[in-house]
């Protein structure tokens, strides 16, 4: 059997730099990675990488930064098997394999003069913190933001002061809750759902961004719709198994669509007669 | 030349002459009834009235394992992305399985590209076979409309008792002509027969299932809640065999393999199978499909429906090797059978 | 880096998966340069009575004495692998389970029977925690590296949850139902790539059962391939007779 | 001779298949006690193969032992083939001899070089070895490896063989598997070479206690491996089926576990008995090699057992090499495959029978013995397994010895001891007749 070197497969990873890397939880962790060359992965919030411990495999991780921070991105991970595990040793100086980015994010360009609320549950933070940033970085583009948090404990808080300082500026409304507090606790407790109705907001020019758990996806959309944001207007990030991030391998397919094409970032209107979608 | 016609004598000069020259792939008896296809030398292995093999012939196109990446830790850690490939013939492919390869061509070509797949498919030469009967009676190719040779190859091979009609369809098929010298011109009557022979075929392949080829789209898509699915999550077993012997399957696995020295590594690509528990497994626990009826549907819906969406061709290429292979007794035929049953 | 420490033990087995050990070739000595074998009484008279980083055992427990051993080589490792099928479902040993065991004892030893002390044939996890698995009467080389590489890493492994049928299919068999032959290949768990079935016998069941068989389905198999539940059972007990008394554990 | 004190507890014997403890107490210069008890947990093949079909026994006898699981396999074939009254074919027998061979040749390759050198070379395992005779470690494990493909050819693997079963095999090597076969054997013989030189190297001790030896003999000129009746050196000769004349299994009261006696208090099996049966039918490359390290029969020093064992390795390759290349020169009958589960079910005429299975593996004969009813299915079972002959022998051995070596330190005697044990090659695992004896805790 021949074997030929392929040159721009799509299968090869690039060779890429761990430039920092920052322990969040007791289960997440923050990196910062670099493209060879200081290239710029030219992504848009939303998407997601594949990214390679040699030797142990690859995973697809969204990407956590705003496509306005150049030179490098971030990434940030739970350890949850295999790779993440191998992933969760490496240290700054240490290389990984990357490959995309892939896939549909949230389109900025139709999301631009319209109000947004983002509705993020546990690790649903880490793509939305892409798009977050990118509004904040070009705020005047955009109407009102409203931020919604939630996750079980306070211990398990992603993004503590990042979260801080969009809670200090006036431009943005934040609101975080917990499902457990613990004593030092002073913001809300109960489910996430239950700070929607109080939010006052022009459903025809609000867009409703919601990435979280699959479950927490039916209830807030819900909501969404019951404050009459459009179907249209609703969008969410949705995860599945994924090997290969080129609409391949068939792990990550819904129905007709690919969530690694396709996907992972639909509008509500697309996905919502897809069964086993939500 | 458009059509070449080759006496059954000089068969074997045909094969032994390309073998010399690169690996010649036909199908061989296993035994048993069934059949596979393998490296021959000659011809006198080959079973020309064969039904279809136990493995399609995509296992050439896309083995059943291949390396997609070779790196190298040490050293500050080099890879490189490779595809696996040799030149070959592969002879004797029935029309349903020349329709699979089409429907790979089609799911790999789409972008982004799949090198690894085109570079190695650009290394085979295909020659088709017809058949002139039904193989058994699992086969619904009539139905899918795969019946007579619709493209897909280099030549093609219609038995007519002492002698093939070719159709020379390449600059590919008619270079294996020349360079085998072992063809003869077809003349007029031969054509004749040929015309008459598929009169015949006409005649003997129908419908299989009593349905339009165009209803088969709405068929499936007002089924989506069809209690033939919960029936279905009664009696599969999860072997996997219905899409591995699939040809036009193509769902994979990605995993690494590093050498016992730790420096050395491979990324394979390894055949799975949407039947498999874990396929759509993500890692909070939550499985996508996790009822076996679920994965049966959506294996019949990524043979009838999505694939019209999206290629506005059918994938299922009525082989009947599903059927054929189903340890539990599910047959294609008649689960659609029960689809039209339900909704008349 | 320092070598982990590593330890062979066997209880009632036959040895055979150490010696695949052995037949790795030159490939050993790789290994052997990842780690330090601390004690394989089979080929070393080397012995270690301290703590270690992983022990390998073989074998399944069949007598009150090994109960005691195993919890205590438990408390001595830090990752203890369950190697082979005695080890991990209690492999061909448990085919005493479905006798009893004084009559058993009878027919082999006669009068001096109640010598031979011996309890129910039990798989390592129903005694202690195991980390690894390493299925297959015996183990299959390929898969003994992939595990033993994880756990050097400290990686989990997953056995795969999927059917012998999976490889079987890939490897292009002829079915054995198709030749009118009794196979466990469709309950049980791969890995092996389908050893005994390429070449030319059937699959016994050796890796243990996939985690979530189709009872129900099983049914529609034996009626095409007329075959009877009896012949299914029989095969059943040979290597996966432990498995109902794992479940009865959980009852309990 | 010193009238001092000993006391030796071997516990859990190493490099030796199976659990087996070495006990010696002297007291005041006298042996009280000299026994090698075993502590192999039972497991009850013989119970478990009643109500198994003949056709299933195989499959379950070769995990009584995975070092000679090839052993075991064609022991048990034989005996239920005998009980069905069924004959193989020639082209079978033949292939049943080359797997016969190939594990002998792996079983004593495995017992001289990982187990038994390091006794000679003075460490305690081969793992020292590795730095020190790095050459010799890698040629060991380089010719185990390629015997071992061998086998995977043959019958899929080595450890419990796949393809070989009652009425033949299940799949027959194709010309290409013949060829890649004997490939790999030509390929062995220079590391076979380097072994015999290494082997002339070796300093075994010196030590004689005249015995019983005990093996298959036959008429025909071919060393007996696969048939044949069983000789002894003291001139008895039996058919098989009186094979419990033979093995006289009893208890003896220092001990639970069965004895095993004929014409004397004990005897010997294995390769050293063979050899002192059958060394005239030896291959002339044997025979040379017998010659060069100065091994003739009738020779009783059981510590040259190993060296009959690398003898037997020069004669097992050369006759591998001879049945393939006869196979390969014939041409391979497919028509003979067969189908497990339907050959056995028509084309295999079952009936009520008793039959025995005799075969020379690596550690010396090996007795299985099965009852079947009308059905093929297994009413009793009986197997003896090599080292439970040997065990009395080894007894016998140990106490001429240690009277001859008190004056020898503790360690030492412990050691010779432990290294008569393994020139036996004592495979304990699959002692089926082995009691639990007590430990001696003292
Ligand atoms: C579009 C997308 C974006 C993601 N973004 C992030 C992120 O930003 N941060 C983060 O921590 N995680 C993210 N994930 C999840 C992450 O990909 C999986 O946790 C990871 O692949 C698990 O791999 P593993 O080898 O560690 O686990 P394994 O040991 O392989 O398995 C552990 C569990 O994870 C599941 N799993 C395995 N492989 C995948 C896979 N390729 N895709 C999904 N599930 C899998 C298994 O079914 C199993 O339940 C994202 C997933 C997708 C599809
Ligand atoms: S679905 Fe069945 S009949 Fe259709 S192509 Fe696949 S195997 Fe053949
Ligand atoms: S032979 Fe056994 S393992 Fe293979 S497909 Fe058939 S049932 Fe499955
Ligand atoms: S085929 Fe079956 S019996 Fe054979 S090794 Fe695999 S799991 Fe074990």
């Amino acid at each position: 059997m021949k074997k030929i070197a392929i040159r721009d497969s799509e299968y090869e990873p690039k060779k890429s730099r761990i430039l920092r890397t920052k322990r969040m939880t007791a289960t997440e962790k923050l990196f910062e990675i670099a493209l060879p060359g200081g290239k710029s992965l030219d992504h848009e919030p939303g998407q997601f990488v594949e990214v390679s411990v040699f030797g142990v495999g690859e995973a697809p991780i969204s990407v956590s930064s705003s496509p306005t921070k150049r030179g490098s991105f971030e990434l940030c991970i739970r350890k949850v098997g295999r790779v993440t595990e191998a992933l969760h040793r490496l240290e700054a100086g240490d290389d990984v394999g990357i490959r995309g980015p892939f896939g549909k994010g949230f389109s900025v360009r139709i999301l631009e003069g319209n109000d947004l609320l983002f509705v993020a549950g546990g690790l649903g933070i880490v793509p939305l913190r892409s798009l977050i940033n990118y509004v904040i970085d070009n705020r005047r583009d955009f109407g009102t933001v409203n931020i919604l948090l939630g996750c079980k404990t306070p211990k398990d808080m992603l993004f503590n002061e990042e979260v801080d300082e969009w809670n200090k500026r006036l431009d943005v409304k934040l609101n975080c809750t917990v499902d457990k507090a613990d004593p030092a606790w002073k913001g809300n407790v109960g489910l996430i759902t239950s700070l929607i109705p109080g939010i006052n907001l022009d459903p025809d020019r609000t867009f409703g961004v919601v990435v979280g758990p699959p479950i927490m996806y039916r209830f807030v959309i819900k909501e969404l719709l019951a404050k009459k944001i459009p179907e249209r207007q609703i969008l969410v990030s949705l995860e599945r198994h994924m090997k290969c991030g080129l609409g391949k391998c068939g792990h990550c397919q819904i129905e007709n669509l690919y969530c690694c094409q396709d996907g992972p970032v639909f509008t509500y209107d697309k996905i919502k007669n897809l069964k086993g979608a939500l | 030349m458009q059509y070449a016609l080759l006496k059954k004598d000089h068969l074997n000069d045909f094969i032994s002459k390309l073998a010399q020259e690169q690996k010649v792939v036909a199908p061989v008896s296993r035994g048993f009834g069934q059949f596979s296809f393998e490296e021959v030398a000659d011809a006198s292995r080959i079973i020309l009235k064969h039904i279809p093999t136990i493995l399609p012939p995509k296992k050439y196109f896309m083995p059943q394992e291949e390396t997609l990446l070779e790196y190298n830790l040490s050293e500050g850690q080099s890879m490189e992305a490779v595809v696996e490939c040799q030149k070959m013939v592969l002879f004797g492919v029935h029309t349903c399985d020349l329709a699979g390869i089409q429907c790979l061509n089609i799911a790999f070509s789409e972008r982004p590209k799949d090198f690894n797949y085109l570079i190695r498919k650009n290394k085979i030469a295909i020659v088709g076979l017809e058949c002139n009967d039904y193989c058994d009676e699992y086969a619904s190719c009539s139905l899918m409309d795969n019946h007579f040779p619709n493209g897909g190859y280099d030549l093609f091979f219609t038995d007519l008792g002492d002698f093939f009609i070719v159709h020379v369809n390449t600059q590919l098929g008619d270079e294996l002509i020349e360079k085998t010298k072992v063809f003869e011109r077809a003349d007029k009557s031969h054509m004749d027969t040929l015309a008459k022979m598929r009169e015949k075929k006409r005649g003997i392949f129908k419908n299989e299932v009593d349905i339009d080829h165009q209803e088969l789209e709405p068929l499936f898509k007002k089924s989506q809640n069809s209690k033939v699915w919960d029936e279905l999550n009664k009696r599969c077993v999860a072997c996997a065999n219905c899409t591995n012997v699939c040809p036009s399957c193509y769902c994979f696995d990605v995993t690494d393999e590093l050498q016992l020295d730790l420096k050395h590594g491979k990324r394979y690509r390894r055949w799975d199978s949407c039947q498999n528990e874990g396929f759509a497994k993500v890692s909070g626990g939550e499985s996508f499909r996790e009822k076996r009826g679920e994965r049966q549907k959506h294996r019949y819906y990524r043979k009838f429906l999505y694939p019209m969406a999206k290629f506005a061709r059918f994938f299922c290429t009525g082989c009947g090797r599903c059927s054929r292979t189903c340890m539990a007794k599910i047959n294609l035929k008649e689960t659609i059978r029960s689809l039209i049953t339900e909704k008349a | 880096m320092k070598k982990p420490k590593v330890a062979f033990f066997d209880f009632a087995c036959c040895e055979g998966c150490q010696l695949q050990i052995a037949n790795m070739g030159e490939l050993l000595l790789d290994v052997l340069h990842l780690i330090e074998v601390v004690e394989f009484r089979e080929v070393m008279s080397e012995k270690w009575d301290k703590d270690f980083d992983i022990a390998i055992v073989e074998g399944s427990i069949t007598t009150e004495h090994a109960v005691e051993r195993i919890k205590k080589l438990r408390e001595r490792c830090k990752v203890l692998i369950a190697y082979g099928a005695c080890a991990t479902i209690g492999g061909i040993n448990g085919m005493k389970n479905n006798f009893d065991l004084d009559k058993i004892r009878q027919t082999v030893y006669g009068k001096d029977y109640k010598y031979f002390a011996t309890i129910k044939t039990q798989p390592l996890d129903a005694i202690v925690k195991v980390d690894y698995y390493i299925n297959g009467c015996p183990v299959y080389i390929p898969e003994v590296v992939k595990v033993l590489k994880a756990a050097l890493a400290g990686l989990p492994y997953a056995v795969p949850d999927y059917s012998v049928c999976v490889e079987c299919k890939l490897a292009e068999n002829v079915c054995m139902y198709e030749k009118g032959v009794t196979c466990m290949g469709p309950i049980t768990r791969a890995g092996c790539n389908s050893w005994c079935i390429n070449n030319g016998n059937l699959c016994y069941g050796c890796r243990g059962m996939v985690s979530n068989p189709n009872q129900n389905g099983a049914k529609d198999v034996m009626e095409k391939y007329h075959i009877s539940v009896d012949a299914i059972k029989n095969k059943m007990d040979m290597y996966n007779t432990c498995r109902e008394l794992k479940d009865e554990q959980k009852k309990r | 001779m010193s009238k001092r004190n000993v006391k030796i507890n071997v516990e859990y014997l190493t490099r030796v298949e199976g659990h087996g403890n070495i006990v010696v107490d002297v007291r005041n210069g006298e042996l009280n006690q000299c026994e090698l008890q075993i502590v192999e947990a039972p497991r009850l093949f013989e119970g478990m193969l009643c109500g198994r079909s003949i056709f299933e026994a195989q499959h379950i006898t070769s995990r009584i032992c995975g070092i000679c699981s090839c052993g075991h396999t064609l022991a048990s074939i034989q005996a239920a083939e005998d009980a069905i009254g069924f004959k193989p074919s020639d082209q079978t027998i033949k292939l049943r001899k080359v797997l016969l061979h190939l594990e002998n040749l792996d079983s004593h390759l495995l017992h001289i070089y990982l187990l038994v050198a390091p006794d000679l070379l003075g460490v305690k395992s081969f793992v020292p070895l590795i730095d020190s005779h790095n050459k010799v470690v890698r040629r060991a494990l380089r010719m185990k490896k390629t015997v071992n493909d061998v086998c995977d050819i043959l019958v899929g693997r080595h450890v419990h063989p796949i393809s070989s079963i009652v009425g033949g095999f299940t799949k027959l090597p194709t010309p290409k598997n013949l060829d890649a076969m004997l490939n790999l054997l030509y390929g062995m013989q220079p590391d076979m070479e380097a072994t015999i030189e290494l082997a002339a190297t070796l300093k075994f001790p010196q030590f004689s206690r005249d015995t019983e030896y005990v093996a298959l003999v036959s008429d025909t000129p071919e060393y007996p491996m696969l048939s044949g009746e069983i000789g002894s050196t003291d001139g008895i000769r039996m058919n098989k089926k009186d094979y419990r004349k033979i093995t006289n299994e009893f208890i003896v009261p220092h001990s639970s576990a069965k004895f095993c006696k004929l014409s004397r208090s004990s005897y010997m099996v294995g390769a050293l008995a063979r050899f002192n049966l059958n060394s005239e039918k030896l291959v002339p490359q044997a025979k040379e090699v017998a010659r060069a390290i100065g091994l003739k029969p009738k020779c009783i020093n059981p510590y040259l057992n190993t060296a009959a064992q690398l003898v037997e390795c020069v004669h097992s390759l050369a006759e591998a090499i001879h049945f393939i290349e006869e196979l390969k020169g014939k041409g391979v009958d497919y028509s003979q495959e067969i189908v497990v589960g339907i050959d056995e079910k028509g084309n295999i005429p079952i009936c009520a029978g008793n039959g025995v299975g005799a075969v020379e593996v690596p550690r010396g004969t090996l007795f299985h013995n099965y009852e079947v009813d009308k059905k093929g299915i297994i009413t009793k079972a009986n197997c003896i397994i090599p080292t439970n002959q040997n065990v009395n022998s080894i007894e016998h051995d140990m106490k001429k010895l240690v009277p001859e070596i008190l004056d020898q330190t503790d360690d030492e005697i412990r050691l010779a001891l432990e290294m008569l044990v393994r020139a036996y090659d004592p495979c304990i695992s699959c002692s089926t007749h082995f009691l639990n004896v007590k430990f001696v805790n003292r």
